[in-house]
């Protein structure tokens, strides 16, 4: 392990920004807004786990009395939605931002001002969706916020218009980076970087965004749907009306399956970069792992309905449904064996980042099998809205997608703070986690197949859930000391682990190849790739035998502004090192703050005073166009 | 400044055309919920068909009007045409016009006023359209029929809206500077955009207006 | 308009740098008429009540649409990248609604 | 039994054709598990770093063994494919005739059930043959509901402005038993507590039940019942006698002493809501007739008794012959009985039934009941009214 005991951990007083406050506001540098998802995406985990932690907490035994029945719908929702779009989704989307203009060899994203204004957006929906729990008035209507349940009817309180307003800002940060993150990838990679050699995360990603792209304008139609009969009257889901129930479910699905796979994919590419690299081996058919990845995220267009086999769309929906659904397994499962035959052969290192990929594929396995168990209709019609259905999600989402985001914390840590996370630590946070989410979530398997029905603040004694309600409290318990452990682990190896180099896990993928943390500017020079895996072929050209890569054509990369490859241990300002930067602002998070401000209107305009919801509608309507007049004639950097 | 870019694309159209291919998906739901809806309502007014209440034997026309609506989509039809040359007038602003004809393809300021007289004739149809609507009793509120329809059409208005706005601030840099062959991505951009929404209608149209 | 990278890279990329204000202005042409083709079927109750009329009309905007999208909006000309980062999410797009129409039984009548 | 709701036991033919199919998961989902995680294990394992591990060779993948793994899934889930669906055809096909039918009604938080072929309504425990299939009709007057029995099969939900359709045949030798049924479509407050009983009893019993049921009230201080209910007309002559104080009916249903442990209810009553226990025992059931006409006869309706139509909350005509009180929340005995009248939201979150007690908070009226609310005596005596209804 090559380290560089006298670099300094921190370059980041090397950057022409202070570091002050004032500096983290303005950023439009994709590592730092990638620091910035990850703390608020980790605090939002942690907010939805303490909601969880209640919500076992009042289900251990059974007719507790912790919390109202009321309280307990809020939490579950606000636990459902917490997780998957305030915790989840952005913790990809650190890494996103982290990773991706580093991997393809880019000094930023195609639009970093917009990338600004993603997170700002992000973290401003964040606030309006999650403070309301405090007062009780949280959004009650399940995670799928099912109509007409969630009409004016039937919900006249405030507690729905936070969901269906904040999910529509949170939608607009999810669309704005995920058309950056597009561009950038098609456009800001190094000369040489072809799409067949991108690294397996940036593939993934780029996946994702499609996702992304395609999913989200659906769900935002519904909200608005939804938000107009609340807000004004209209008739889509009103029962009185004729309005159609099922509308809703279709809608709310075609994009709830696809996201789903937003929220996998991006863990599935984690882990595809963390084995090859500690099992010293190339990934095992990176192409097939490329293709898969795009089957998998295009089937999970044609599946949606599988989450409304109950609802009676008879024979002949249900049966191409469910085949549609099975197809899954097939790209899946090349993924699990690719990876496995990528670590066969290889030399494995028990990292903390190789246990929790390695956990990955063998939790994630569990959760994908119960799901072909959901996916046959009349099996299912015994599973949907059963803990089972829980047991099935928390086995794909915390064995898949939150141990996938844990192994590419510990595996990037290094490259983001210049400082390695424990090691031992690790190990205890990995096998705690392992055994805790083990017992919180197979028990639910038993649960539900002995017939509990998932969302109920509480049960019956007698009807033969109480054992195994125990055990997955008492699993959720050991989850969360784990969860100590690992955020003792994060928190003081920023200033206290172990210097890393540059390249302290010997990995192939360009990131690598420039000191850690990177300089602003991310490569002082633009880097000519040959093959998939520069680094090795740089370092170990034994290991790059025999494999096809390129060779560099000098002109070519000098034509292309490009050079080749070479190691990069200094670290300088922008200015010393002569490379033009996009300069800081503020207009990023004032549009994003206006924005919300504006759509917040809505709230007073059905809930409260018509003053207030126009100066906010109006006002904020014209701030914010004025500051995007602003932004897009700013240059975004300095004229020189 | 000059970046590379991997495909020598401009940035700004990879994430229009990424942004379009969304649209599709934003416009396919509003449509598909459009046509489930149709023949839902409870109450009329309906689309082609009168109707009468049967409590208060009021007598409902049919509210879509062809003609009227032939005229605005043929308007927005003609807005396009009029882009398209704006934005050829842009990117070949330094080629040599002699001939009237020439002189009168050439001018994209020309172009974008026509762009953006027949974009806002179309939002004066669509408004009159509403308006008529409204006092033959089809609102938002009152039926399946009428939430769909408002919903639908309005988020297509808003599109040209923001479009007129948009070809205005170009319209703007002509006048104060003059838009230069090296405007045309710039340009481009709008025009897409446009065609996109004028596309869009075109589906509309038929799908809304046409089919009963 | 914003000065994001790489604003100056984007002409050039049209297959062939010479004005086409023919072919656009036969083009609106063929447009006018076809919009007043599907107009006029449409007050044509022979036609209007035949089995034929939806299948026509929805050709004739189908290929208004394509006209527009490759002429107008130079897909033909342009770079393949804009066709494929439109036309996939088209025809996912068209999949769901036709997937939609079929499962509220609108097809079927 | 000790899992009282397991999906497991082979009770009807639905759950035993559902079974099948979960057998068939669970083998292929075992095998496949237990491949992975066997070659997983093995492979970490093997190729884990020692100090003499050889430089690994850079294989970059192998086409043969890609399609291998792609053509394997194939075969197993054709295996799973083909009696899914069969099922999914077999299951859904139109009830076989002759079936009983049941008109399920799903209301935030309680289940009406209709005989159309008997015609009569009852609310929250629902009495089929075994032996017979039962063909339900589902639809929902508010928001969506779903209908369980864990034991009889799969679910099927309740759908504004649709009406859906689920059957099932109970085994003829699973006897006089009781199962539990829930809401399993997240439906707002009191979700959790939506709850009921399906009881599957003997052609005898049934019609015995039957005919209970379809009767009139069984304690009526009203001499001459005035019927509205055309298609009843027969049976309410009959039931005229039957229809007076000193005649009750002996309509026959499930025994108390049969229940499981599972079958009664233990939610616990909230503290705060008092009662004075002693007063039941001196009840006074025509009192409480009178009281139910001045009150209760808003929302419920009661065969028999003038103006008692109502369809908002769950007919009561013999209220007395159910064992559970509020959607098997609670057991239907004078205790929980009156502290249901005196504050129904109380015992049960966001229950749409105001409270009836003087000086309670009614949290469904949002407001203290003063004027006409009941004391604990009136309480006794509508108690003891409800509890003759048979
Ligand atoms: C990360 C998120 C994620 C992922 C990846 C998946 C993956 C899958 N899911 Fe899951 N799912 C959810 C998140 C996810 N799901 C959530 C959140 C819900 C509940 C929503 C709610 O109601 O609140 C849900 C609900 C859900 C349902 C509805 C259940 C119900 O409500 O009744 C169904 C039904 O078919 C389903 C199926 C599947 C299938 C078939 C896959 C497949 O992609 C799995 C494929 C993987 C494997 C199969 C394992 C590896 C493969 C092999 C080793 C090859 C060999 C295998 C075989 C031949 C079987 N899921
Ligand atoms: C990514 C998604 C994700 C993740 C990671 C989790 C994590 C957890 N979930 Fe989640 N869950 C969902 C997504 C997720 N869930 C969704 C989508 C639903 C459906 C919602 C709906 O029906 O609408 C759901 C529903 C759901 C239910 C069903 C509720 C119901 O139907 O009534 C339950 C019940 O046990 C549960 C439990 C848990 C637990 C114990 C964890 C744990 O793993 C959490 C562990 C983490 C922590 C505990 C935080 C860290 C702890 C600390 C920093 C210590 C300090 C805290 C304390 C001292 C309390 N979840
Ligand atoms: Cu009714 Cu849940
Ligand atoms: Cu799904």
């Amino acid at each position: 392990m090559a380290t560089i005991a006298s670099a300094p951990a921190h370059s980041a007083a090397k950057s022409e920004n202070p570091d002050g406050i004032w500096s983290w506001i303005t950023t439009v540098d994709h590592k730092r807004i990638g620091q910035l998802y990850l703390y608020t995406a980790m605090f939002f985990f942690i907010w939805g786990g303490v909601e969880a932690a209640i919500i076992r907490a009042q289900l251990a035994k059974p007719n507790m009395g912790l919390v109202s029945a009321d309280f307990y719908n809020q939490l579950f929702t606000m636990h459902g939605t917490t997780m998957v779009f305030l915790a989840i989704m952005p913790l990809s989307a650190a890494f996103f931002n982290y990773l991706i203009p580093l991997q393809i060899g880019a000094r930023d994203v195609a639009f970093p001002r917009l990338n600004a204004f993603s997170y700002w957006v992000y973290l401003f929906g964040g606030i309006f969706i999650s403070l309301p729990i405090l007062f009780q008035v949280a959004p009650d209507g399940g995670w799928f916020g099912y109509a007409p349940l969630t009409t004016q009817p039937y919900s006249p309180e405030i507690n729905i218009d936070f969901w269906v307003i904040g999910l529509q800002i949170l939608g607009v940060a999810s669309l704005a980076a995920a058309f950056n993150f597009i561009t950038t990838i098609i456009n800001m990679r190094a000369p040489g970087m072809t799409l067949m050699r991108m690294p397996m995360f940036t593939w993934m990603s780029f996946v994702v965004q499609f996702l992304v792209v395609l999913a989200f304008p659906v769900i935002t139609i519904a909200l608005i749907f939804l938000m107009f009969d609340r807000v004004f009257g209209s008739t889509f889901f009103s029962v009185s009306a004729g309005g159609d129930p099922l509308r809703w479910q279709h809608l709310f699905w075609i994009f709830g399956h696809p996201e789903v796979y937003i929220l996998i994919l991006p863990a599935f590419g984690l882990v595809s970069e963390i084995l090859p690299t500690h099992s010293r081996k190339p990934l095992f058919g990176y192409p097939v792992m490329v293709y898969s990845g795009i089957l998998i995220g295009f089937l999970g267009f044609g599946v949606w309905a599988h989450h409304m086999f109950s609802v009676g769309m008879g024979p002949v929906a249900d049966t191409v449904f469910s085949l549609t659904t099975m197809l899954i397994a097939i790209p899946t499962g090349v993924k699990i064996f690719n990876w496995i035959f990528t670590m066969w052969g290889g030399q494995i290192r028990f990292t903390s980042a190789m246990l929790f990929s390695i956990g990955l594929i063998a939790i994630f396995t569990i959760g994908g099998i119960s799901g072909i168990m959901h996916s046959s209709p009349p099996a299912d019609l015994q599973q949907t809205d059963t803990y089972f259905v829980v047991a099935h999600f928390h086995y794909v989402l915390f064995g898949g997608a939150i141990m996938g985001i844990y192994a590419g914390v510990y595996h990037y840590f290094p490259k983001i703070t210049g400082r390695f996370m424990d090691e031992t630590q690790g190990k205890w946070h990995f096998w705690t986690n392992f055994i805790g989410m083990n017992l919180t979530f197979f028990p639910m398997h038993f649960s539900g197949l002995l017939g509990m029905p998932r969302r109920i603040y509480t049960y019956d004694a007698g009807q033969g859930w109480d054992t195994f309600n125990m055990l997955s409290t008492i699993g959720t318990v050991i989850i969360i000391l784990s969860t100590l452990i690992f955020l003792w682990n994060f928190l003081r190896s920023r200033n206290n682990g172990a210097i890393a180099g540059g390249n302290p896990w010997d990995a192939p993928s360009l990131e690598w190849s420039i000191p850690s943390p990177p300089p602003e500017y991310n490569f002082k020079n633009i880097p000519q790739v040959t093959s998939r895996y520069p680094l090795w072929d740089l370092n170990h050209p034994e290991m790059s035998a025999g494999a096809e890569h390129a060779t560099v054509d000098a002109a070519q990369a000098a034509s292309a502004h490009a050079s080749p490859l070479r190691i990069e241990t200094e670290t300088m300002t922008a200015k010393e090192a002569g490379i033009p930067m996009p300069v800081n602002t503020a207009k990023p998070i004032l549009a994003a703050f206006l924005m919300c401000a504006m759509l917040s209107g809505l709230l007073f305009f059905k809930n409260g005073s018509m003053t207030i919801a126009m100066i906010l509608m109006v006002g904020g309507a014209l701030a914010f166009a004025g500051t995007m007049y602003a932004w897009l004639y700013a240059p975004l950097e300095e004229e020189h | 400044m000059s970046h590379y870019t991997t495909t020598g694309l401009d940035n700004r159209k990879i994430a229009l055309w990424a942004f379009i291919g969304s649209e599709c998906m934003l416009f396919g739901s509003l449509i598909s919920t459009y046509l489930v809806y149709k023949g839902r309502s409870v109450v009329g007014p309906f689309p082609h068909t009168p109707w009468t209440d049967p409590a208060t034997g009021q007598v409902y026309p049919a509210i879509l009007d062809i003609p009227v609506t032939t005229a605005s989509a043929f308007v927005l039809l003609m807005s396009s045409v009029a882009m398209v040359l704006a934005y050829e007038a842009v990117k070949f602003k330094n080629l040599p016009r002699t001939t009237t004809w020439g002189k009168i393809a050439g001018s994209s300021k020309l172009w974008l006023w026509a762009t953006i007289l027949l974009g806002a004739s179309f939002l004066g149809f669509q408004s009159y359209e509403f308006t008529a609507f409204y006092h033959e009793g089809l609102t938002l509120k009152r039926n399946l029929f009428g939430s769909s329809f408002f919903t639908l059409t309005g988020f297509h208005g808003a599109h040209v809206t923001l479009g007129v706005l948009w070809l205005m601030s170009l319209l703007a840099i002509d006048y104060k500077r003059g838009l230069q062959p090296s405007d045309a991505p710039t340009v481009d951009l709008a025009a897409l955009y446009w065609h996109f929404v004028d596309v869009v209608w075109i589906l509309i149209f038929t799908l809304v207006y046409l089919i009963e | 308009m914003s000065h994001d990278h790489s604003s100056d890279h984007g002409h050039g990329t049209d297959a062939h740098d010479v004005p086409h204000t023919k072919l656009y202005l036969i083009t609106a042409f063929i447009l006018t008429v076809i919009t007043g083709a599907e107009v006029w079927i449409f007050y044509i109750p022979a036609i209007k009540e035949s089995a034929a009329f939806l299948p026509v009309l929805l050709s004739l905007s189908a290929i208004k649409f394509a006209l527009v999208v490759l002429l107008y909006m130079h897909l033909k000309y342009d770079s393949k990248l804009f066709g494929q980062l439109f036309g996939g999410p088209l025809i996912i797009a068209g999949g769901t609604m036709i997937a939609l129409m079929a499962l509220f039984g609108k097809l079927s009548s | 039994m000790e899992y009282p709701n397991s999906t497991f036991n082979h009770t009807t033919d639905f759950n035993t054709a559902i079974d099948g199919i979960w057998d068939t998961l669970l083998l292929w989902g075992t095998i496949v598990f237990i491949i992975v995680e066997v070659i997983l294990v093995y492979t970490i394992f093997k190729f884990r770093k020692r100090p003499d591990s050889p430089p690994p060779q850079m294989i970059h993948g192998n086409t043969l063994m890609e399609i291998t793994w792609t053509v394997l899934p194939i075969f197993i889930l054709v295996i799973i494919a083909i009696p899914t669906v069969k099922t999914i055809f077999k299951t859904q096909a139109p009830a076989p005739s002759g079936a009983i039918e049941v008109q399920v009604i799903g209301h935030q938080w309680w289940w009406e059930f209709k005989y159309p072929q008997y015609g009569f309504s009852t609310a929250n425990e629902m009495y089929i043959p075994a032996g017979r299939t039962v063909s339900l009709t589902l639809e929902t007057k508010d928001v969506l509901h779903s209908f369980w029995v864990p034991q009889m099969g799969g679910k099927r939900d309740l759908i504004s402005n649709r009406v859906n359709r689920l059957w099932f045949t109970p085994k003829a030798d699973i006897g006089t038993a009781v199962w539990n049924g829930f809401c399993t479509e997240y439906c707002g407050t009191s979700h959790a507590n939506m709850k009921f009983r399906l009881y599957t009893v003997s052609a005898g019993e049934f019609s015995e039940w039957v005919a209970g049921q379809s009767a009139s009230a069984a304690f009526n201080t009203v001499a001459a019942p005035a019927t509205t209910d055309s298609s009843a007309t027969t049976v309410a002559t009959a039931a005229g006698a039957l229809a007076t104080p000193d005649a009750p009916a002996t309509s026959w249903y499930f025994p108390a002493e049969k229940l499981p442990v599972s079958a009664k209810p233990a939610t616990p009553v909230p503290a705060a809501l008092t009662y004075d226990d002693a007063l039941l025992a001196s009840g006074d059931p025509a009192n409480g007739q009178a009281l139910f006409s001045r009150t209760c006869i808003g929302c419920h309706a009661i065969k028999g008794v003038p103006g008692a139509v109502s369809p908002i909350g769950p007919n009561l005509t013999h209220v007395a012959t159910r064992h559970t009180l509020g959607s098997g929340l609670f057991p239907n005995d004078a205790a929980h009985l009156a502290r249901w009248i005196k504050n129904a939201p109380a015992m049960k979150p966001g229950a749409q039934m105001n409270a009836w007690g003087a000086n309670q908070y009614d949290a469904y009226g949002k407001r203290t009941v003063t004027m006409g609310g009941l004391t604990d005596a009136e309480i006794a005596d509508l108690v003891a009214y409800l509890q003759a209804l048979k």
